[in-house]
C-alpha cells in the first residue's frame, strides 16, 4: 500500500495486486456458503466495496450479517450510499465511507445518522465525484494505477483529496485529473442470479457493479436464485461477472430488502418510511431501536423478512415484475 | 401567490426552468423538479428532447402520475431507450453528449458554484450534506441550469465550499483550473431568472418574475446584484404550462 | 490535431472533439438512408473505424458501397481485419491500416493481398497491440486523451509507435504506456437490430463495438433488420449503442457477407475458399477479376447476394442460427 | 513419426504443450494447437481449467469434431461461462486473472521473444507478418506457452522484430522495461521441451522428444544450445492422449 498522512490512499503496487489474485482459487467450483459462512470473507479493517446504488440492489443481506459477525473499522466504498450507510455507521462496524453521496434516500433528504456520526467525527468521509468513483473501480478492475478525468478540477472536491494527482497531458498539454485505482479488500455484490460457481446475470441497471468486481481481491456474491451452470451457458452473453472473480455465493431471496433488487421487487416504502421517522427522530436512540428489532433480534434473514411482513414482500413483488410488463 | 392565479413556488420553477430548454437537446436530469421541467419541455415544446438519468437512462420517458423516487431504481428505466452502466452514464458528459445538466443546489454563490458538501471543518463539520453526486461531474462538463428557491442564506457571496464549479473566482478562472467546457448558464428561482455576465462570469439578472421588485430580489440575496441592461420580466406561466404541470405531478410530489 | 512527422496521430484536442460533437444532431429523428445515401457520410482522408472483427459482423456491406462511391485516401483502423481489408486496398479506397493483426483468417494464413500491398510501400500498416486499440478507442469513448497500459512496453512494437508515451507512475512509480485515444471520423458498425433513431441491440460477441461508437464523430449503422422504438424500449438494457451516437442507419440484409453475423448466419465459407484461392493466387490480378466481378459487377446489394447463392445464404443462415439451440 | 506409433508433429506439440498446464489454472488460447492442447489437458487431468478466447469468450468448452476456425466467431460462444467484449477479455490479462498464455510464433529467439509482424525495413517490409493481435499483451501480461514447430530458420538468436516479449536481451531487462510479470515460461516443439534458466533468462532444453539426440536438435537450431544439468527424455505420448487428440480433432483441422 502507498501510504499518505496516516492512512492508506488504497493504491496498490502492480505486484501486490497480482500477488493478491495468484493466492485465490480461479478453478471452475462450488463455492456456495451460508450467510454466516459469508462473512467470514471479510476481515476486520479491510477495505469493503458495496454494490448497487441509492435503494437498489444493495446487498443489505450481506450487511446486516456483517453487523450480526461484529466486524470492525471497514472502510466502505460505494458510489452513492443511502440507508445501507447508515447500518453500517450505526452497526459499529465502519469508521470510514469512500463515497460520492449519502443520504437516505431523496425522498427524505440528508441522512441523520449520517450526520450524526460524521459530524461528532467518529466516521470520516472521503468525498469523491459520483464519475470519479465509477473510474476509481474501472482503474480497479483493470488493472492499473489510475484514470484520468475531466472533472473534480477547480473544485474544494479536488482540494480535499490529495491522492488525486493533477497533471498537464503530455499529448495535449490540457490539465488533467489522474485519480488512484480503487482495489476494495472485498466486495458485496447482489444479483438477480448466479451459479454454484459464480457467473451472475445482472438484469437492468448495472451501476459500477461489473468494475466493482473486477477491481476487487475478493467478491461475496448473494442472489436472489442459484440457477443451474447449465442455464447461464445457455445465455452467455447475459453473464456479467464471471466466476473467477468470485469467491462466495450466498443463495437469499430478498436479500436487499427493504431496498429493491430490478426485476424483482421494489423498495419497501412502508418500512423505509416507519425507519426514517424512527431514525431522524433521535439518529442515535432510534438507531438502536431499530437496530435491536431488526438487525439483532431475528434469528436468521427470513426471521427479518418476517417482520417486514409478507403483506409488503408480495407488494414490493408485484411492483417489481411489473417492469416487464409491456 | 405571486400572481392572481395559485400556483406554488415549486410550480413556478418548474416552469421557468422548463423554458430554458431547446428541443433536440440532451438533458441530464436530478429527481423532483429538474425532471418534472425537462419533461414538460419535453411534452409541450421539445419532442427530440432527450431525458439521461445518473443511474444508467438515457431517453427516459415520464408517464404522468409516476414520478421515480430516485433516478437510481427501477421506474427510472420503464420504456427508456437504453439502460447503461452509471459511469457509462457520466462519461456521456465527459464525452461531451451532454447539452445541458439540471440541477438544485444547497447553496449558491455570485459565479454560480454550489455547494452540497459541507458547513465547516472538513474532518468535523457543522453540517455535513449528502455530497456531490454526480453534480461536481454535470457542473463541470456541461452547461448547467441550477433552479431553486431563493433565500438569503442560500444566495451567498461565495460558497463555504465548492462542489459543484460554476465560474469558480469569476473571469477565465474555470477554464483555467482544466475545465474547458460547460459552465452555469442559467439559475431560476422563485424571484427571477439570472445568467452569468461574459467578461467576469458573476450571475445577473435577466429578468424578474411577475410581481417582484429589484429591492425585494437584493434584500433576499447574500450579495450584490447586477441587474442586465435590458432587464426583463419573466412571462408568467401560462395555463398550458400549469395544466401540465399538475397532469404530470397531481399528487404534487415533486411540486408541493 | 497533434501533428507528427508528416501524418496526424489523430489525437484531438478537447474542445475540437466537443465542437465536432456540438455540430450533430443529436435529437430522436428517423435517420434511415440507403446504403448508397450512406457513403456521403464518409469523406476522402477520413479516419475510419471499422466495427467487428476477424470475419465476425464486419460491415461488409458499407465497405462494397465505399469502394464502388470511390472514396479516397482512408486510414482504417479495426483491432482484427481480415478480408475486409483486402477489399479496402484492392479497392483503391484506404492508404493506412491501423490495427493489431491482418490475415485473411486463420484457416487461410497470412493475405497475399496485404502482403503485396504494405511490401509494396503503397499502404502503410500501423501496428499496435490487440487491447492498445480497444484501449485508444475507449480513450477516445471516455473523452480522455489517453489511456494507461502495462502492455507493448519494451517490445518492437513500442519502438515502432513513438505516439504512445512511455511514463513512470505518479502513485507507484511503475513504468506504464500511455495510448493516444483514437477518435475516428467516422465509425460504421453492423448489427442485428436498431430502431429508425439508431438505438442498437447487439447479440452475442460485441468485440470493441461500443467505444467505437462512442468515440467516432459519426456513426453509420447497417442492421440486419429495423425495429419498432417500442420493441428496443421493451427490453433497454439489451440496447448497446444509444441513438444519439449515430448518424445514418441503413437496413442491409446479410450485410456482413460473405462474414457472419451473430445468431443470424455463419460465414460462407465456400464462397471465402474461393475467394481466398483466387486473390492468394495472383494478388493483383485475382483481386481485379474478384473486384469486378462482386463489387463492380453487381447493381445492388441484393444482386451481390444473389451472386453467392441462395443456396449458401441459407445453409449460413442455418448455421448461424442453430446458436440459440439449447 | 518418432516412434513407432505414428503421431503427426502437430499431434506430439499438443500433446507436451497439455502437459505444461494444470488444474484451476485460467489460460488464455488462441485457435490450432493451443486451444486443442488446452481442451485435451481440461478433459484429461484438469477439469477446473478456464479457457479464455480473445474475441470475448470465458470458460469455453469445445465439442469433439467441431473445432472453431477462430477465435472470434459464434461457434468458440456455444455453451460458454460467458461472452463480453475482446478489450474486456484482454484486460483479464493485465488485471492478472490469467494463469498461462498459449500462443505459437513464426520466430524465437534464445530470450523467448517471438516475431509475427515483418522482416526487414517497417515502412517497407521484405515479409509483411500479420501482426501481434494479441500476442503481445499475452506475452506482456501472462506466463507463456510457447508451441511451434521446431525449424532452425524459426529458431533465431535474435529474432527480427520483437513482437512478443520473452526475456527481451536476458537477465532483468524485460523486468526493466516495465513487464513486471508473466514471461515465456516454456517453449515446446516437435524436437525438444525448453525452460528458461533463471539468472541469464535463457533458453535451455529440459527435456529431449523420444529419439532426438542433442546434435539433432543443435543442428536444426540457429543459436548455441544450453541443457539442463538434469536433462531429460520427454515421455512419448500415450495412447490415451494420442486418442483423445484424434478424437477432438478427427479431420485433422490442427493437427495434420
Amino acid at each position: 500500500m502507498v501510504e499518505t498522512e496516516g492512512k492508506s490512499i488504497d493504491t496498490h503496487g502492480y505486484l501486490e495486486l497480482r500477488q493478491e489474485l495468484l493466492r485465490r482459487d480461479r478453478s471452475l467450483r462450488d463455492k456456495v456458503v451460508s450467510l454466516e459462512e459469508a462473512t467470514s470473507f471479510v476481515r476486520d479493517g479491510d477495505l469493503v466495496g458495496i454494490g448497487g446504488s441509492t435503494m437498489s440492489r444493495t446487498p443489505m443481506g450481506m450487511i446486516w450479517a456483517l453487523i450480526r459477525a461484529g466486524r470492525k473499522r471497514l472502510s466502505c466504498s460505494r458510489s452513492i450510499m443511502s440507508s445501507d450507510g447508515d447500518l453500517l455507521l450505526a452497526g459499529g462496524i465502519c469508521d470510514r465511507v469512500v463515497t460520492s453521496w449519502f443520504s437516505q434516500g431523496i425522498l427524505w433528504g440528508v441522512s441523520k445518522v449520517m450526520r450524526h456520526y460524521v459530524e461528532t467525527g467518529n466516521v470520516r468521509y472521503d468525498e469523491w465525484s459520483h464519475m470519479a468513483m465509477g473510474m476509481r473501480f474501472r482503474a480497479g478492475a483493470m488493472g492499473v494505477p489510475f484514470m484520468p478525468i475531466r472533472s473534480m478540477l477547480g473544485s474544494d472536491v479536488q482540494k480535499q483529496r490529495p491522492e488525486a494527482i493533477e497533471i498537464d497531458c503530455p499529448f495535449t498539454g490540457e490539465k488533467l485529473l489522474l485519480v488512484p485505482a480503487l482495489n476494495p479488500d472485498v466486495a458485496l455484490i447482489h444479483v438477480q442470479r448466479c451459479d454454484a460457481y459464480g457467473n451472475a446475470q445482472i438484469d437492468g441497471l448495472q451501476f459500477m457493479d461489473i468494475d466493482l468486481a473486477m477491481a476487487a481481491n475478493k467478491v461475496i456474491l448473494t442472489t436472489e436464485r442459484i440457477v443451474s451452470n447449465d442455464q447461464i451457458r445457455r445465455a452467455p452473453d447475459q453473464t456479467k461477472i464471471p466466476f473467477f472473480a468470485v469467491d462466495a455465493v450466498v443463495e437469499l431471496p430478498f436479500g436487499c430488502a427493504p431496498h429493491e433488487c430490478y426485476g424483482v421487487y421494489e423498495p419497501m416504502l412502508r418500512h423505509m418510511e416507519y425507519y426514517v421517522a424512527l431514525v431522524n427522530g433521535d439518529p442515535v436512540k432510534g438507531m438502536q431501536q431499530y437496530m435491536d428489532r431488526f438487525v439483532h433480534g431475528p434469528k436468521s434473514w427470513s426471521e427479518f423478512l418476517a417482520l417486514l411482513g409478507i403483506e409488503e414482500l408480495l407488494e414490493a413483488a408485484r411492483a417489481g415484475e411489473s417492469i416487464y410488463d409491456a | 401567490m405571486l400572481e392572481k392565479r395559485n400556483y406554488t413556488a415549486a410550480e413556478l420553477l418548474t416552469i421557468l426552468s422548463a423554458r430554458q430548454l431547446s428541443d433536440g437537446q440532451v438533458v441530464f436530469a436530478g429527481v423532483g423538479i429538474p425532471l418534472l421541467a425537462a419533461t414538460l419541455a419535453q411534452r409541450l415544446r421539445c419532442p427530440g428532447l432527450t431525458i439521461l438519468f445518473e443511474g444508467g437512462v438515457i431517453g427516459a420517458f415520464i408517464e404522468p402520475g409516476k414520478l421515480p423516487p430516485s433516478t437510481n431504481d427501477q421506474r427510472c428505466t420503464k420504456r427508456a431507450n437504453m439502460v447503461l452502466g452509471s459511469a457509462e452514464v457520466l462519461l456521456l458528459l465527459q464525452r461531451g453528449y451532454v447539452d445541458v445538466g439540471f440541477m438544485s443546489g444547497a447553496q449558491v454563490d455570485q459565479y454560480g458554484n454550489l455547494n452540497s458538501s459541507f458547513i465547516g471543518d472538513p474532518l468535523r463539520p457543522k453540517t455535513r450534506l449528502p455530497g456531490t453526486g454526480g453534480g461536481n461531474d454535470i457542473a463541470s462538463l456541461a452547461q448547467m441550469i441550477v433552479a431553486m428557491k431563493h433565500e438569503k442564506r442560500r444566495f451567498v457571496e461565495q460558497v463555504d465550499f465548492i462542489t459543484s464549479p460554476g465560474y469558480l473566482h469569476g473571469r477565465d478562472t474555470r477554464r483555467k483550473s482544466g475545465l474547458l467546457a460547460g459552465g452555469t448558464f442559467r439559475v431560476v428561482t422563485d424571484l427571477a431568472v439570472f445568467g452569468f455576465e461574459d467578461e467576469k462570469r458573476r450571475m445577473q439578472v435577466i429578468s424578474l418574475n411577475p410581481g417582484v421588485t429589484r429591492e425585494r430580489l437584493q434584500d433576499n440575496t447574500g450579495f450584490a446584484l447586477d441587474f442586465a441592461p435590458h432587464l426583463g420580466v419573466t412571462e408568467p406561466p401560462t395555463d398550458q404550462e400549469l395544466e401540465l404541470v399538475r397532469e404530470l405531478d397531481p399528487d404534487r410530489l415533486y411540486t408541493a
